[in-house]
């Protein structure tokens, strides 16, 4: 009977906040600060076939009341991921969302098919719009045409539903997010990072090695907030809305403006218990704004101001 | 553990140039032991800025719960942290990291300690736990000038002392590496913290020798989650093995990783 | 011998610092804080043929470091432009660069026609990129070819050199630059605000009745900074960077990236003397960093790192 | 003359729930005079929050280059602004707009002001300067509840007061448009300011008689350059014709704009 209860394609989640792609890693450090079965989902780092280093360092530089990172989508490559991360991983119950990554479609599929069997990967996130990798990643997330195919032939061999992590950095996102959808995704993950870069004031140089990195954090929350807005009117698939939420009162606004659950990426790095307090205060304000489940908010932003009645758990 | 508290500032006192010395009162502070490990501040509450500062501990004060911290004040957050006054409260995420291994220096060994600028801190509390255990300890410290000098004289009350500066105001004029070629140190074991071409300096000229070096990359989480922090480790230079400065470090024993 | 002196096509600065078009509105309001002969030039507030009322309120909300708007173009048509506000001016030596706004080519080509011939205006600034207005504005910023277009006409019946200001809510600002050059843009400036939304904790509903606005201010300078990095490096003709500039610091980063003049927007509202007081720190702020003239910093980002030396005035 | 000071905090008291009495010294309260002009109010040196928030001058005391404010804390801004200590320093634009014109009312007149929430404080100054001019003043305050009140009783010692919350915890049960059907009060000229619905009925129950509106708008600049604060004129309704709260107002004579 929890308000906070939420059905997704392939996930059934106790409350409808998880760590973002990349910002919590596989879990392990966050798990000395709170018991992990406490969130809804994790989405684990991005995943590809062979093992990465990522681009050099400075890999992170602050901007105002933001970060931007170009990591390069470091980590251990998919044998790695599944024998040590996710089965590391199997000790709690919480769903996990595999963030499915590469160079070109062969990697892609090839991460899918086999990270979808896992047992604990309940669902993937397909990331075509990472903006810090030079080949693939982002390119496949600006071309409705080549986001749509990736979406097929990755839902062909995938075991779980598949949500497609949409990138900002588009002239139309709705386009994008149409040609997802009609490729079969299940759902939609968004928003990745807005490209950009900051300069040092000695040097005159970027301060990032990658030069240009995403934009994370609270400044984004409203380009984010449009994005959702925007999109999930002209979808019928649930969105997993991200972009600078840092409290219960912006996981709602990411609910009003038409997200079905909510990520947290950056705002982790500034207080790693930022989820399950999100958590803990998300029922007393649902009720202090008069809502008896939080699949209420929904799309209020653009729905009709009726009471809406939800399926409650 | 890593515990996240408001702690409460006991003192700030600016000590030299820019540099200031901030001492906080917390229950944290029952988690600390090893000299160089960090603490990640929040200087304030809101989302500007926003991310954590890593800055060293210089000095444990156990009994008294308190921490000492020394920093730089220059970019915004430092600046703002410079502001706090006794009885305001401070986000610590804290300590972090793995600091310099005192159990490799044994009672009538001879250690030597060198640091460059604010690399100098955390030198401070590994003097003090030397000394205590009978070690000898033989300090060099380098900063750009007489007024940007600090804790001389608390490591000269631990050791001898050298300080270099680069406008020759106080001490030798030069590098900390100026004070090292000028005279024969002989030491069992060298622990440093400061700038890069300073650590290499010393990787070099003191190869084959038992040597802990402490660095500084620019950080996201500072626990080993966001991958920001990583440099790659010396026996797979272009490979993708890795070590993280926040989690793995932010001391190594020389060799260990690519500076 | 001024360390700030710069040229451009059509505008000779005794400083580059200027107030960005919709931020300081014809320049009336702030001249009871300074004499506006300090300020590099005036972008005045878009001009539209016809008087607009512009957006319903609330048209303002706030966000983490930065701010959206949906004014709307509210002015008081090209005829009172001409007659009661750029006459006005006239008692300023500074140069006025026209923001020329429309819903159609040909309300474009009106204003840009009629107000190229006031005295004091030396350039316009095509406003292709307004994310505010249903009809115009932004379409003409995100389709390259309608871009390019919309400059060729505009610079046909232009006395005086058009600079076109581009529009960030593109997968390729570069493309669109290159476009508009093509069609004999004298100069870029760049960029306009992203698209953005705030929602109301309470109601669900946008906070702006516009429901969307343009996002401003700190939270969008690492995007500008990374666009006019990009940009610069592709078009030959000048970019007057604008995004977030807050600073002196703030101006030198825009000149590292690739601009060769900087426009204040938001930050006026915050600090009205923000303009004086940046143009009087940047020759010390220069000195500081080793500069003899502020060209010398222009495309540091990208350059080699010789010890540039410029044209010094 | 609109100025911009950094003000020094004279008293900052909490007098209602989450309402807040803050008195500032600067040189800038030389320019005030008129009642029901506001400040424009930067409440952290960085940027976030970014905009200045729009606040009347409840109170102003020249000799001592004195002037308080009375808001609500709510929002971050005016929560930090809540955290303001004595000796604390407050970047203050301003006074701002036009205010109530006092000499709409001549001695012997009586001015009824009427006020909701923070609505109220602006009417303070007004009430002074009115019956320092020996013009009798009625004031109707209404509230959320009696926890919610504050300064009934300065205005009581000013002249008739009555008193109204919504929960009917202190004076009439309702809004303050409840008291003024209930007693048929007359007044020469009518002041107000408080939410739009109050304004929109005040309008239509004293239509044709001389009243004088304070509105809110949300602002950017405060001074007129940016448009974000318009509101269209009562005789070109849906025309391009329009008036800026910020320097036009924010106070209009009842039926000049769209409320
Ligand atoms: C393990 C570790 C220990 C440190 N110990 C000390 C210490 O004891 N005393 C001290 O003065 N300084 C120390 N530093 C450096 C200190 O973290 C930076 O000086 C500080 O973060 C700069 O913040 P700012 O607000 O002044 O600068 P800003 O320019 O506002 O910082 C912007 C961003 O860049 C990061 N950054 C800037 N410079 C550095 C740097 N040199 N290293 C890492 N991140 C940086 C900041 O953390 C922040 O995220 C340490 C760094 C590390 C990694
Ligand atoms: C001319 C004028 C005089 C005012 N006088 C008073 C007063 O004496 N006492 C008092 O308590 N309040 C007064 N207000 C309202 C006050 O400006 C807002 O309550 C305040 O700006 C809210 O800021 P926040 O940080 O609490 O809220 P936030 O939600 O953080 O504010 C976000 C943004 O919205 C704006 N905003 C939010 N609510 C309002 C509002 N009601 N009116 C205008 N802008 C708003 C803020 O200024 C800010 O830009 C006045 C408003 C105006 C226009
Ligand atoms: C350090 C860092 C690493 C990230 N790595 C990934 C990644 O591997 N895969 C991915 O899809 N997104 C990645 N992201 C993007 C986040 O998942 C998220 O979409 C974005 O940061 C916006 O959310 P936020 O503002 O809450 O951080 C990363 C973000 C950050 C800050
Ligand atoms: C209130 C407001 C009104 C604006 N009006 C216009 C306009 O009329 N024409 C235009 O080209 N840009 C307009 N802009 C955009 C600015 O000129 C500028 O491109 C943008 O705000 C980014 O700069 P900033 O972050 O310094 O504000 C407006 C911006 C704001 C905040
Ligand atoms: S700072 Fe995040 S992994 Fe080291
Ligand atoms: S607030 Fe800018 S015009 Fe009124």
């Amino acid at each position: 009977m929890s308000m906070l209860q939420v059905e997704l394609p392939g996930l059934s989640l106790k409350n409808p906040v998880m760590p973002a792609s990349g910002c919590f890693g596989f879990g392990r450090e966050y798990s000395q600060f709170y018991d992990l079965n406490r969130l809804g989902a994790i989405m684990i780092k991005a995943t590809t076939p062979e093992p990465r280093f990522g681009n050099p360092t400075p890999r992170v530089a602050e901007t105002p009341a933001g970060m931007l990172n170009a990591i390069g989508l470091q980590n251990p490559g998919l044998k790695k991921v599944l024998g040590e991360e996710l089965t590391w991983l199997e000790q709690f119950e919480t769903p996990i969302i595999a963030n499915v990554a590469g160079s070109t479609e062969t990697d892609y599929i090839e991460v899918a098919r086999e990270i979808s069997k896992a047992p604990n990967v309940h669902a993937l996130e397909l990331n075509i719009s990472c903006p810090n990798v030079k080949t693939g990643g982002i390119a496949f997330g600006t071309v409705p045409e080549m986001a749509k195919e990736l979406t097929m032939k990755v839902k062909a061999v995938s075991q779980v539903p598949v949500y497609v992590k949409l990138s900002p950095n588009v002239t139309n996102i709705v386009e994008v997010a149409k040609a997802v959808e009609a490729g079969g995704a299940d759902g939609l993950t968004m928003i990745n990072t807005l490209l950009g870069m900051r300069l040092d004031l000695k040097t005159g140089k970027p301060i990032l090695a990658n030069k240009t990195g995403g934009l994370s954090g609270p400044s984004i929350k409203p380009v984010a907030t449009r994005m959702i807005h925007d999109v999930s009117q002209q979808v019928s698939i649930p969105i997993i809305g991200m972009g600078g939420v840092q409290s219960a009162e912006d996981v709602i606004e990411f609910f009003y403006a038409g997200a079905s659950a909510v990520a947290v990426g950056t705002a982790n790095f500034v207080d790693p218990l930022v989820c399950p307090n999100i958590i803990d205060r998300l029922p007393a304000l649902l009720t202090e704004l008069g809502f008896g489940h939080i699949s209420e908010c929904m799309g209020r932003s653009w729905k009709a101001n009726e009471k809406l009645t939800y399926n409650r758990a | 553990m890593i515990k996240n508290e408001i702690c409460t500032v006991v003192s700030q006192e600016q000590i030299a140039d820019s540099i200031f010395e901030l001492t906080l009162k917390g229950e944290l502070v029952s988690e600390m032991s090893q000299p160089g490990r960090f603490v990640h501040v929040k200087v304030t509450a809101g989302a500007e800025p926003l991310l954590r500062r890593p800055i060293s501990v210089a000095n444990i004060n156990p009994s008294e719960s308190q921490f000492t911290m020394i920093y730089r004040a220059e970019g915004r957050g430092t600046q703002l942290l410079a502001e706090k006054k006794p009885g305001d409260g401070v986000d610590i995420l804290g300590p972090l990291g793995n600091g310099f291994p005192v159990e490799e220096a044994e009672a009538g060994d001879t250690a030597l300690l060198v640091g460059g600028g604010i690399g100098i801190p955390p030198l401070y509390e590994l003097a003090k736990q030397l000394t205590a255990k009978g070690i000898k300890i033989i300090a060099v410290l380098g900063f750009q000038s007489a007024s940007a000098a600090f804790y001389e004289k608390e490591f000269a009350q631990l050791g001898e002392t050298y300080v270099a500066t680069i406008d020759g105001s106080l001490g030798t004029k030069g590098f900390v590496t100026n004070v090292l070629t000028s005279r024969s140190i002989l030491a069992d074991v060298l622990y440093a913290c400061g700038p890069i071409p300073m650590l290499k300096a010393l990787e070099t000229s003191h190869k084959g020798q038992k040597a802990f070096l402490s660095l500084e990359k620019r950080m996201g989480c500072g626990i080993g989650a966001c991958f920001a922090c990583v440099c790659h480790t010396a026996e797979d230079p272009e490979g993708h093995s890795y070590k993280k400065v926040c989690s793995d470090g932010p001391v190594f024993r020389a060799g260990e990783v690519i500076l």
